[in-house]
């Protein structure tokens, strides 16, 4: 645990972190990493003393565990359009409106919800964060099924009453505050290259034992060879970010640059093995003769979440571009 | 109906062929049969029935509908009751249909017809065609385990009688005959095997894409024809490759035709998306793609329609409507954002489709090796 | 020749012209394409009769020859921006500017001219083309050598007296008329494709004499097949422009297309072909034992021409967006 | 210095070993070294040096006053009279050269030394090192005529003397002494050859990068030193790919830079072209290959310096660099347009010199087999 130790982690810097939750997904451990690192950093950063020992030692213990309360369904890559209100009434925020994607919402126990706290301001500003607690009255949680297979939610709010005491840091600050909290999600995007080491050790693994043929085929190499060099470029990239992170530094860019790299390597990666493998390839995952347990299906229509999610690849060449090496925003 | 060969050993550049007045232009026999495929699609085949269909695997009372519009007589000669159209008026319908998700033995339909058509005896077309036009649904079985379209053949044909095992057949569970690729001693060949009889057994084989697939066993399956020779093989083979090639397009267009339309619409930032030049580029290159694939599988099936084919070509359009396909539907959905990536939004349909049609008849692998093995020949 | 009969052509359509043209190119033999057919058709469609009678003839026999005079130091791809003057002075017009990159100015009998005729309009008006002598005193010819070895030129323009028929076309209507003649510029540079056919050939040639253990080798073998369909999309893209040709549209939308395919495709093939080579490949067009008498050396220097020239192909893409596709402008 | 030594046959993935904890911040003695390298270029040698040098092929009097600075020096250890700075300190300096276009024998200097330091036996380096401090060019004859780096070495070692021909000689027709890559009977070793001898000789080699290059040939040329084994080859080829990934790293990034002040400086349609979406794509999809290569460049030079290399990551760092510096650089003239297109302009330098770093020390073809071979093994 990359947190200080006085709330409970072992003070070790990013670079441990990186490594832990490397090696974690390289046995396909789960590493709550956008609770701990995303959530966590953000109260262990700007919440009050109260929020920090309350939370903290729970979130650190798996005991509270967070969907993402960011997007509306106009509010995608331009967040800061967001619309659910929160008004203050006594002692309680009311929370009305629609959150989309949110996509842990049926098994977390909380909600980190950004929603607009003055109307009347900037788009930017009169946005703050709040932890709800799923289970609150008004909630109600609709399923929606991606092309991948896997569940995300929408979720609707109505008269949604929480205690004053809710609100993580400054009011109307929370776009601020998200937006530190995204340049940490996108080191832990970036940062699962484990991920890609293993689809290429499992791939070749697979081909050595159960179409040797293969091995020796100019196709194969090449394309064994080029994700290789491409995977290598992402453990690079998220290795540049530990360091910095390592030295108390935000990696902004680096955390762009990782996040672009690994999201569109694992496309690729698992495109190029699908095309070798023809309609073996195409097998669902259900299908007892599916090369890897249709790990290559699963993840090649997996892999559109992390390249427009999280900020979609292009705002991040934006951010690179810009915020990295300066050049005027448009 | 137009003649159908395989030119001989053309290794030369195909533009210095027939191509070069290859037409992509609609006549008006193809015009007319957009027109009636889209009125069909749009009233009887909305998203709501291609779910319907996706999930039961049964599309028969679709077929059923498509037969009665005479459509398995379009590739067939007037002669069996078809209506002669060549392989281009054809794939206009291909086309419309897959631009609807529309998962349909058709495509499997030109396959079989054009090659018992080219290459059976008088006899074997007089029986077979004309049940084709009637509706009978007719799969080629003509891949092993590995999936490899030009790996050696294991199923045996003598005496009238057919047994090996064939997989990724599509169509093949509901099929009512198979085209069964087997080896008659040293002689290749296609067997015709009609599917209901006790030496042939089938099972079902999901896939990324939902079309119904399966693994076909033949145990001294009988046989009611044989089309004996490398010939006709290769031009299965070939075909088979053109026609899912077009396919890899016509999904590809569809996805590139959704995105254009989101573009303009989904606002972000106070600007429609399209107006963002970064969004721009992207949409440029994927048009890019497409645009250039269009007229390389158009062009492949006016040169099989008039007898100008150079073998070559083949894997070229394959590689490149394989390579494309992938690239251009998952562009669309990063452009498309969550909204893309919902299975209740039309798009995952081409998406799964398209990286289906580009592993068919040929993986990017053994395209990439075919055209290596021809241009260092 | 694809110009109509009565200007000494032979009648034929898009398709005749793209295949000569084509035919020539990989037979390394010259085709003024330029002067051809971007020049001669905009006199075509835009020109007096005494012009169209008295220069196509030339044209077309070669006697007349074009650099294009668009580009000044402060109006590259922004062209509409240009600076150089053109004021009326009884009979004549009077030339002051200056212009660059114009690539053949030493060695043509003409220059293809825009000037500045109203500098009150509106950027993209008040612009005027003319054919200019380049013997015309006033003109200076100064060389500037490109990184690629060829030569190209800045012109300065001061107190260049031309005479009043010199103007081609309407007043202030240069621009538009420059934009189809860019047009048409672009379904030449797109259909320059026998070259990237060549280019295979003569490497496959090259690999089989004298480096038949690369024959075999993955590498080899998947980037010649890559290449192989690069190039054929690329032929794919500019018979497309040619059928649009013939059927009388001009094929702006497919034409950007092509010049953008065709031209990425060009610095691919080199730098596959030099990856494979290793330092041989690296090798000076001097050197006797350059592979391909140092074609690829030379190919992939000459590469970033046709890739930024004739309208960088990022606004080509634009022009596909928005022209061609229908999105908004930006 | 710091021990230097192959790590044993480690095909795990390197970041479990020391390279954890690599740390790409410069250290007190590296930024010494970064701000003498930027002072010396900036008055020493402007870009028309750079061109004189180039034209004239003669970099003598250059290399004479970065020797009065001790640089050659650098990566001997103090027992010989040099520095005794690692490879990471070495790395600080080729960086600073290349990104000033400074064509000298110093990354030859490194390779060389350092390899006879690791490999050559005491009396050896007693007599070669302190020569090199002092200024002694050293090249490494390493390749045959095909120019692959591990072809077959033809040259023999036999009684003291040296027999053969080598290609491609970095500053081969200047240098003082070659490190010649020969046989002794199966054994493989290193002759150390003086040039200026009856029995070598050279002729230059003209290249896109402009770097003197020569064919050596050795006519029973007296070695006045052998350092035999396998290891040693290796050694001298692994680390001549680190270093020139590390040129490559540097050429981009020098290109990069380059675009990003062009950019914010050049007005287009009334804005710095920097402010275009399109144009900040195409930077940051530079930037983010430069970056992840300049990792895994530094990263490799430490795990020499750390005995914790991974014999297999040398060709992934040399593929990615060596893919990455064509589009990169070319990227960058696309995006200046005509005036970066010009000789008189800066940039030309590093597009023709990245594109040899590229070739030189193992191509990408030879980097893809290798790797494909480590990872299917």
């Amino acid at each position: 645990m990359a947190w200080p130790e006085q709330y409970g982690g072992k003070g070790k810097g990013g670079f441990f972190t990186f490594i832990l939750s490397d090696e974690l997904q390289y046995h396909g451990l789960p590493y709550d990493s956008m609770s701990i690192t995303s959530v966590g950093s953000t109260i262990m950063t700007f919440g009050s003393d109260e929020q920090k020992s309350e939370w903290l030692p729970k979130i650190q213990a798996g005991e509270m565990t967070f969907a993402l309360g960011y997007t509306e369904p106009n509010a995608g890559t331009d967040l800061a359009s967001l619309q659910t209100r929160a008004v203050r009434d006594g002692d309680e925020w009311v929370i009305n409106g629609q959150k989309i994607y949110t996509s842990s919402a049926h098994v977390s126990t909380h909600v980190w919800l950004a929603a607009r706290t003055d109307p009347d301001a900037p788009k930017h500003r009169g946005i703050s964060t709040f932890v709800v607690d799923i289970k609150t009255p008004g909630i109600t949680v609709r399923p929606l099924w991606t092309m991948g297979g896997s569940r995300t939610n929408e979720t609707f709010w109505e008269d949604v009453r929480i205690p004053a005491d809710a609100l993580v840091g400054e009011l109307d600050r929370g776009w601020y505050q998200a937006s530190n909290a995204l340049d940490l999600e996108r080191v832990v995007l970036g940062a699962s290259t484990s991920r890609l080491r293993r689809g290429i050790e499992e791939f070749v693994d697979y081909v050595k034992a159960e179409r040797p043929d293969l091995v020796d085929d100019p196709f194969v190499r090449t394309s064994v060879a080029e994700t290789k060099v491409d995977v290598e470029m992402a453990r690079a990239l998220s290795l540049t970010c530990a360091a910095l992170v390592d030295t108390g530094m935000t990696p902004t860019m680096e955390g762009a640059m990782s996040k672009v790299w690994s999201s569109e390597t694992a496309e690729h990666m698992y495109s190029r093995f699908m095309e070798i493998l023809g309609p073996a390839g195409l097998l669902d995952r259900d299908e007892q003769e599916a090369p890897l347990e249709g790990a290559l299906e699963r993840g090649w229509l997996a892999s559109p979440i992390s390249r427009f999610g999280g900020g979609t690849n292009d705002v991040q060449r934006r951010i690179i571009a810009t915020r990295g090496l300066g050049l005027p925003r448009g | 109906m137009r003649p159908r060969a395989v030119a001989g050993n053309k290794t030369n550049t195909t533009h210095e062929g027939g191509s070069k007045d290859v037409d992509l232009r609609l006549n008006e026999l193809q015009q007319l049969i957009r027109q009636t495929a889209d009125d069909f699609i749009e009233n009887e085949v909305p998203s709501s029935r291609v779910r319907e269909i996706e999930a039961s695997g049964d599309g028969s009372a679709l077929w059923h509908q498509m037969t009665e519009l005479g459509w398995p007589g379009l590739p067939i000669a007037e002669a069996y009751g078809g209506q002669g159209g060549a392989l281009t008026d054809c794939a206009v319908l291909v086309d419309r249909l897959c631009r609807g998700a529309v998962l349909s033995p058709f495509a499997s339909t030109v396959l079989c017809a054009a090659t018992v058509q080219a290459f059976a005896d008088e006899e074997l077309k007089q029986r077979l065609l004309p049940r084709i036009v009637q509706g009978a649904v007719v799969s080629a079985a003509a891949l092993e385990r590995s999936g490899a379209v030009h790996a050696p053949i294991a199923a045996t044909y003598a005496n009238g009688s057919v047994s090996g095992e064939k997989w990724f057949v599509e169509f093949g569970e509901s099929a009512d005959v198979h085209l069964v690729l087997a080896m008659d001693g040293a002689t290749p060949g296609i067997a015709v095997v009609t599917r209901d009889q006790p030496g042939v057994t089938t099972r079902p084989l999901k896939n990324i894409g939902a079309m119904p697939m399966a693994v076909a066993t033949y145990a001294n399956a009988t046989a009611e024809g044989w089309i004996a020779g490398g010939d006709a093989v290769a031009y299965l083979r070939m075909l088979g490759a053109a026609l899912v090639s077009l396919e890899c397009y016509s999904y590809a267009q569809k996805s590139l035709d959704m995105i254009v339309d989101y573009a303009q619409m989904r606002v972000q930032f106070g600007r429609p998306i399209g107006a963002f030049e970064a969004v721009q580029q992207r949409v440029a290159d994927m048009a890019i793609q497409v645009e250039a694939c269009k007229f390389l599988t158009h062009e492949l099936l006016w040169n099989f329609d008039n007898g100008t084919l150079d073998p070559n070509q083949v894997p070229v359009v394959k590689a490149a409507t394989g390579r494309m396909i992938g690239d251009v539907t998952m562009w669309s959905h990063i452009l498309h954002g969550g909204i893309g990536y919902m299975k209740e939004y039309d798009l995952q349909f081409f998406t799964r489709r398209g990286k289906e049609a580009a592993s068919r008849w040929g993986s990017l692998r053994e395209s990439s090796n075919a055209i290596a093995e021809a241009v260092l020949a």
